[in-house]
């Protein structure tokens, strides 16, 4: 399989910290691969890079091989990247089906003036889109919620539907930033049947955050280990977890 | 024509453009009519042709009320094959009671935890083909007996060819149907099925304009007849829900004019209502219950005849303001009738929906008679019986109180021999007659309790009376061979979170809750209530809360939330041992394994 | 309690996001229509010169304020600004480009997109610009807009006393009247149109809310990165927002010149008067179309409530600085105290209302 | 170019800095603790003005009245935490924003409704024997000879004025437990409560003094504009300067207006012409601060904002 991800030397500084240092690692298409490391270790930087919310001083991403040291987040998007973040980055004024129709917007071509005056093809488009959205509704089995205001809904529901409106983008490659933080067993369980399932048979690329490590053994296929803004692992899950220093970070060896 | 492959085509004729089935998918209602609903059966007949279904196939129906499924069993019949409908939430040992009592060869299975259900049991079973529906998850199964339903509707030629019905008779087995509490399998044939239909519809002349919702699996005979084969029957439509958190709001949606449930159901509903109320403004609270006194009282003219212009007025007023808008939020608005089997009401609850205008009438039936063999009629007021027997039907009761009946509309048993003494069949529950020719149903014989001292009783009797607390879920009473009754009781976490809520107490779950001495003093409370009602010797004298409920797939509960003792003495053996031995406390050994420290609690 | 919403379903998806889904509720938009249109007109020339007409040219602003502050996050205080690009654009257009070619809705639709277009060029430093700090652009555009037209005479066809009444034969539309036979001049005609605008704007600004523009807006207001990552062009969204709410701001503007008051007073278009219908808006509920109606009412009609409970009550004890100063006071009132208990304003408190009688007897 | 024109122009470019400087300080202490935008600012000013003036027209001698206007605008600030701000606390900042709004029309009316709305005005050398008071400006030319410009007596008080508060800020801050609390407070807002902090004494003690400043700034523009309604107006001038300078930090609070006074007094005498009209000192320092700000957008002095996703 080709490498769909190429990170190579990456680093990324706030004023003099040093978020991310030098780390390279590829990801092939169709692979669940997971990103793990200790608070702090640069993990949701590095997916910030990899799809232009922040920009790396040096290094570069390839994505779909196309080389580049910055891309904006908008571009990422529309090259078929979608991802969800640590602390739920929903749109907290709609509802559920509002956020996920969002994820839609890149397949809305329709003017706003067709829109404003609820003709042509704005009412076909609002119609088509929403299909897909009840698609994925339907696959998240939130059907009771969708016209709940995602501010009142519980955590462990806030990320199922964060990753419905990513996983409605349609996208090549999924990010997700910590999908099972804050999530009790059955959740957990939950998620990452959905994430299986998207990665096997929608063959969707999904490279993600996750502390679980019982989680990541499980249905990852790819660990990257950071520490301290450094990789100090790569591997199958089973060569990840008998590397040493991997041990050591995880045991907290001092360093 | 007499079948339920023949109803499809009656209707189409009858009502081709009137509404079939409805179902909720994807957030919006889609509808096939009657000529619809008869093409996706022909088309459904030949994808089951093509895969060998044919004249003496047992195919098992397994999976929630989803179109595809509804489609298969006439396709099925059609082909003249049986239908074995399997509840989506059997536990394995049921599945596999079921697969081999039946001789089932094929399965139609809703998606991947039937499929797994079924992959658990496999090896023991000659089922030759497994039909699934929903393919999601199940691409990586290796299993050369799976095939998708959809790929085999796309190989079918586009060109619709009419239903042949020649080939069936009247007298065929259309269905094989399980019976929870026997754990048995009783066959039952198309005109059986049909005629005891169209029994209830003449009684209650229910037409092609209702619609009636079905929200259980067709795996319960009762369901299977009062939604189903009625709407077959009478070509009025079928309405499914989207998925089972909806159903409440799906109810609503639909407004449907008759209702079908289990008892379990409109307590359920009940309780929803108290719980709901509970959490409302102390004012509003109030005048609920002001409301709802006034409207028992009038309803308690109504049944005596003694209701003045000002009692109507008044009940005008309370339904304008409170109950009929109470009705809009459950989806009751439009109910004509709401026919009830499993168990019976409690007379406050069954008055309650009789005063809103809800015309509950309860039901008796089972497998092997075809789902009914009595129910109340319109305007019934007794919350006690069941009905009288409906036409064809005799019923009588034998020296040991047990419930015996003869039907023109009988199945037979698959399995075993039918429990019939001298031409009646024992329905193996105990009961009695009114006056009236009503039959009043006690619980089954089975689970008849022997104390100490000799005397015999239907626990059941006891328990629906405990249940009928909006803030209990279920009951079991025990006590054979002891001198005095103890209860196992089950919290409804719904009304009880908002009741403590109410109170200011604090709790994390519902094990903390079920703990909590407040709310231990409420349910002594209302059982010291509920004893005043018998002699001293049938009094519940202790009770534990349970620190769970009683769960289904672990078959300590039937489909329809019936109590199955035997499991639960199984699973909780170690409450029925203390309880023996007098202790205060006990140390549960529960089955998932943990250790439990429940209180033995005394009714004062 | 008069919502009955038992066997309301929805067969597809065009039903699910209409803007009245209920039968109820369509009875009373339908009614409501009639009484718009049918009984307001022959009401007295008072009720639509001193409450209905104003109170439409300000609530259309409102509208138009909503669109960027409420739906979009960006903080105005321009929009009296925008409001006098609307209506010197209108005054202009009638007065200089032939009779035949311009008719009063026409001028208003054109000078609507020159106000949007103004309000781009202030939108633009949004791009950069984040929260209070955008305060400074729209205060410019506010202070700019006003001083220039201020300081160029030509504007106000060099009229000294700052105000120029508008010529009667700019309510001409191209002879309808006269076709007609009705003074086109007069107050019934006056009201409807701009009854007709507002009607047909507050729906263009509805189906916007429900359809993906609408979306985009909200979403640039509740979380502008996770917008950005969701492929929505950030930059685009503002200034598209800018564009629609200085377009209404802009048509607000020549109603509330031509249709109400019926001159063109630099005066009118103060800071003041973006801080009223800021008032509108937080009052009315922030993100809310319907929200915007009621706060404009509201505040545009205490005052004139309160002049008239001290006229009859009071024997007219209250002078106009009393009235000010007790209406700010009530206005100051409402909004903390509608934030603090009902941070939606009206709109929610209407939604809550709507809400309640839905699920009653229950609270939920 | 005359540059002693010039300079005439700086300088007085650099007195009105001052004052703006003066209001901004306010802004910027409130939205240091809090992250609260109080627009309500103006208004204080206002009230605080206002009800000085009054009871000196009423024939209070001046301390008696400072002294009594402070301790109305101490009550008025705690107050203000109490019922406004408090309940609003868990209310995004757009909220609280729009609650000043409400807080500063309520203002607007409350102060004109009980008081006034007169213009009034207000001559600080009636009660105060203090040279600088004198309405005669200081020609620069006797001490310095070939300076030749005139300073008035009242923008070099005005100064120094603004000056012992920014000291006394300053030590206030620095030295104070009160103080420190509060910088404690404004880097974060949670680490400051999980030590024990109290987070809302602290902030009554911020509104409290924002009054007190607005009391001595209010005094100080009245001088200058007379005590009227157009304060408010006066101290829509002070938001280009707070944004310009960041508006978290004092020293940008008082760059910022020292950069606005001059700017605007040099946009009106050079840039006038150009615009084909005069008055451009209305909306002149709102176009810097806009300029400013697309480079800079977090301000002079401004954290740069990395948002955490």
């Amino acid at each position: 399989m080709t490498d769909i991800l190429k990170v190579e030397n990456v680093t990324l500084q706030f004023g003099g910290v040093k978020a991310i240092t030098d780390i390279s690692f590829n990801v092939k298409e169709g692979e669940i691969c997971a990103v793990i490391g200790p608070n702090g270790a640069g993990k949701s930087s590095m997916l910030n890079v990899i799809n232009g919310v922040y920009l790396p001083q040096i290094g570069t991403v390839t994505y779909n091989g196309v080389e580049r040291r910055s891309i904006n987040p908008r571009d990422a998007a529309i090259a078929g990247m979608a991802r969800t973040f640590q602390n739920i980055a929903l749109f907290q004024g709609m509802t559920v089906l509002e956020n996920i129709m969002t994820g839609r917007n890149l397949f809305m071509k329709s003017t706003w003036l067709e829109q404003g005056l609820n003709i042509g093809r704005a009412r076909k488009e609002e119609q088509q889109n929403r299909l897909a959205v009840e698609k994925v509704i339907k696959f998240l089995q939130i059907e009771s919620i969708r016209k709940t205001p995602v501010s009142k809904l519980p955590y462990g529901l806030q990320k199922r539907v964060e990753l419905g409106r990513a996983l409605v983008a349609e996208p090549k490659i999924l990010l997700l930033d910590e999908p099972m933080a804050g999530m009790n067993l059955e959740e957990k369980a939950d998620m990452s049947c959905f994430i299986l399932e998207i990665n096997k048979e929608q063959g969707i690329t999904t490279v993600m955050i996750e502390h679980d490590m019982g989680v990541v053994m499980d249905i990852s296929d790819h660990v990257v280990v950071l520490d301290y803004g450094k990789k100090i692992g790569d591997g199958s899950p089973k060569e990840v977890m008998a590397n040493q220093d991997v041990i050591d970070a995880y045991l907290g060896v001092s360093h | 024509m007499a079948t339920i492959p023949g109803l499809v085509l009656s209707n189409k004729k009858s009502n081709p453009n009137a509404i079939a089935l409805r179902y909720k998918q994807l957030g919006i209602w889609n509808a096939y009519t009657w000529t619809e609903y008869a093409a996706e059966v022909s088309k459904t007949i030949e994808a089951f042709k093509s895969n060998s279904i044919g004249k003496g196939s047992v195919v098992g129906i397994y999976g929630n009320n989803v179109p595809k499924l509804i489609f298969s069993i006439s396709a099925i019949q059609a082909l003249g094959a049986i239908v074995v409908p399997i509840h989506p939430e059997s536990t394995k040992e049921e599945l596999k009671k079921i697969i081999l009592s039946s001789k089932a060869d094929f399965l139609i299975a809703e998606d991947q935890q039937q499929v797994d259900t079924y992959l658990g049991v496999a090896s023991e079973c000659s089922v030759k083909n497994v039909i699934y529906l929903d393919g999601r998850g199940l691409a990586s199964y290796d299993n050369s007996n799976l095939t998708s339903f959809d790929d085999l509707i796309s190989k079918v030629s586009g060109s619709n060819t009419e239903i042949d019905i020649n080939s069936l008779n009247d007298k065929d087995t259309a269905f094989y149907l399980y019976d929870e509490y026997e754990d048995n399998l009783y066959k039952v044939s198309h005109e059986a099925l049909v005629n005891n239909c169209k029994k209830i519809i003449e009684l209650n002349t229910l037409s092609a304009k209702d619609s009636v919702v079905s929200y259980l699996p067709l795996s319960i005979p009762t369901n299977l007849l009062f939604t189903y084969v009625t709407s077959m029957a009478s070509g009025m439509s079928l309405n499914l829900p989207e998925s089972n958190q909806t159903i409440e709001k799906d109810l609503q949606e639909i407004g449907p004019s008759i209702l079908y449930a289990p008892s379990f159901v409109f307590k359920h509903i009940i309780t929803s209502i108290s719980y709901r109320i509970e959490s409302a403004t102390q004012e509003n609270y109030d005048r609920y219950m002001k409301h709802y006194d006034s409207l028992m009282k009038i309803y308690d003219k109504e049944i005596k005849g003694e209701t003045s212009i000002i009692d109507t007025l008044t009940k005008t007023w309370l339904m304008l303001t409170t109950f009929a808008p109470a009705k809009n939020v459950f989806g009751l608005t439009n109910i004509k009738h709401a026919f009830v089997s499993d168990g019976v009401l409690s007379k406050v609850n069954f008055d309650f929906f009789h005063a809103i205008g809800v015309e509950i009438q309860h039901s008796f039936g089972q497998a092997v008679s075809c789902g009914c063999i009595s129910v109340q009629p319109d305007h019934s007021v007794s919350s006690e019986n069941v009905g009288s027997p409906m036409k064809g039907t005799e019923i009588k009761i034998n020296n040991n109180s047990e419930v015996l009946f003869k039907t023109d509309c009988l199945g037979d048993s698959v399995s075993g021999e039918l429990n019939i003494e001298d031409g009646w069949v024992n329905s193996g529950y105990v009961g009695s007659i009114e006056d009236s020719g009503a039959l009043i149903v006690e619980g089954r014989s089975d689970d008849i309790l022997t104390l100490k001292s000799g005397t015999k009783f239907s626990p059941e009797k006891i328990e629906n009376l405990i249940s009928c607390s909006p803030f209990i879920k279920s009951t079991v009473v025990i006590g054979s061979g002891q001198d005095s009754l103890s209860a196992i009781i089950v919290i409804d976490p719904n009304s009880v979170n908002s009741w403590a809520d109410r109170k200011n107490i604090r709790y994390t779950g519902y094990s903390e809750l079920a703990s909590k001495d407040e709310v231990r003093d409420l349910i002594r409370d209302h059982i010291k209530c509920v004893n005043e009602a018998f002699d001293s010797e049938l009094q519940i004298k202790r009770f534990v809360i349970l620190h769970r409920t009683l769960i289904m797939t672990e078959g300590e509960v039937t489909k329809t939330m019936g109590i199955l003792r035997n499991k639960i003495a199984t699973n909780l053996k170690d409450i029925y041992s203390a309880v023996e031995n007098k202790s205060d406390s006990i140390t549960l050994n529960d089955i998932d394994k943990l250790t439990y420290q429940l209180n033995v609690n005394k009714v004062m | 309690m008069i919502y009955r919403e038992t066997g309301h379903f929805v067969t597809n998806y065009l039903k699910d996001r209409e803007i009245f889904p209920l039968k109820f509720d369509k009875i009373i938009v339908i009614l409501g229509l009639l009484f718009l249109y049918l009984y307001m007109p022959t009401t007295s020339e008072y009720m639509l010169s001193a409450h209905v007409i104003p109170i439409l040219a300000v609530g259309l602003a409102t509208v138009g304020l909503n669109i960027l502050t409420g739906l979009t996050g960006q903080l105005s205080l321009g929009t009296a600004g925008f409001m006098c690009v609307g209506a010197f654009g209108t005054y202009n257009l009638m007065l200089r480009m032939p009779e035949n070619l311009m008719s009063l809705p026409v001028a208003l639709l054109l000078s609507g997109i020159f106000a949007g277009l103004v309000g781009v060029i202030f939108g633009l430093p949004a791009i950069r610009i984040k929260g209070f700090y955008l305060l400074v652009s729209t205060l410019a555009a506010q202070y700019f807009v006003w001083w220039f037209f201020n300081s160029y005479a030509w504007f106000l066809n060099y009229e000294s006393s700052g105000v120029v009444a508008i010529a009667p034969h700019m309510y001409d539309y191209w002879g309808l009247g006269n076709l007609l036979g009705v003074d086109m001049q007069g107050y019934p005609a006056r009201y409807l149109l701009a009854l007709t605008i507002c009607i047909g704007l507050t729906y263009f600004a509805k189906n916007l809310l429900r359809s993906n523009t609408g979306r985009n807006f909200m979403s640039v207001r509740d979380r502008d990165i996770a917008a950005s990552v969701m492929g929505i062009s950030v930059p685009r969204t503002k200034l598209l927002a800018f564009f629609v709410s200085c377009f209404y701001c802009g048509i607000a503007g020549g109603i509330y010149s031509f249709l109400y008051i019926g001159n063109v007073d630099l005066m009118i278009y103060e800071i003041d008067r973006s801080f009223t219908i800021l008032f509108m808006l937080i009052i009315g509920g922030l993100g809310s179309i319907s929200g915007s109606w009621l706060g404009a009412i509201f505040v545009y009609e205490f005052p004139i409530l309160f002049t008239w409970v001290g006229d009859t009550i009071f024997q007219g004890a209250f002078n106009t600085a009393v009235v000010e100063n007790v209406s700010n006071m009530v206005y100051g009132v409402f909004i903390i105290a509608l934030l603090i208990r009902e941070p939606g304003g009206f709109a929610a408190l209407w939604a809550t209302t709507k809400q309640k009688l839905r699920m009653w007897p229950y609270p939920h | 170019m005359d540059w002693v024109y010039l300079i005439e122009v700086l300088v007085g470019g650099l007195m009105s800095g001052v004052m703006y400087s003066l209001v901004a300080i306010g802004f910027v202490l409130i939205y240091k603790s809090s992250g609260i935008f109080n627009f309500a600012q103006g208004t204080m000013l206002l009230f605080a003005s206002l009800t000085f003036v009054k009871m000196t027209e009423n024939g209070i001698d001046f301390w008696t009245a400072l002294f009594i206007a402070a301790g109305i605008m101490v009550i008025f600030g705690i107050a203000t935490e109490r019922y406004v701000i408090r309940p609003l606390a868990n209310q995004d900042l757009l909220a609280l924003f729009m609650a000043t709004v409400g807080l500063a029309t309520f203002q607007e009316g409350f102060s004109q409704f009980i008081w006034d709305s007169d213009v009034h005005g207000l001559q600080m050398s009636k009660f105060l024997d203090i040279g600088l008071l004198d309405p005669a400006p200081i020609f620069v030319s006797d001490h310095i000879p070939w300076l030749d410009i005139l300073i008035p007596k009242f923008d070099i008080f005005a100064s120094l004025v603004a000056g012992s508060l920014i000291v006394i800020l300053a030590f206030f801050f620095q030295k104070t437990r009160t103080g420190l609390s509060l910088r404690a407070v404004s880097d974060d807002h949670m680490a400051a409560m999980a030590v024990g902090i109290p987070l809302q004494t602290v902030w009554a003690i911020v509104w409290a003094v924002t009054g007190i400043i607005a009391l001595i700034a209010g005094l100080l523009w009245a001088e200058r504009v007379s005590v009227s309604f157009t304060l408010i107006e006066a101290v829509m001038k002070a938001l280009p300067v707070i944004l310009i300078g960041g508006l978290t930090s004092i020293p940008g609070a008082i760059v910022g207006g020292l950069v606005i006074g001059v700017g605007e007094k040099l946009g009106e005498i050079y840039l006038a012409d150009v615009f084909g009209g005069q008055g451009i000192e209305l909306w002149f320092a709102y176009f810097m601060a806009l300029i400013f700000l697309v480079f800079r957008p977090q301000g002079m002095f401004g954290e740069k904002l990395i948002e955490r996703v």
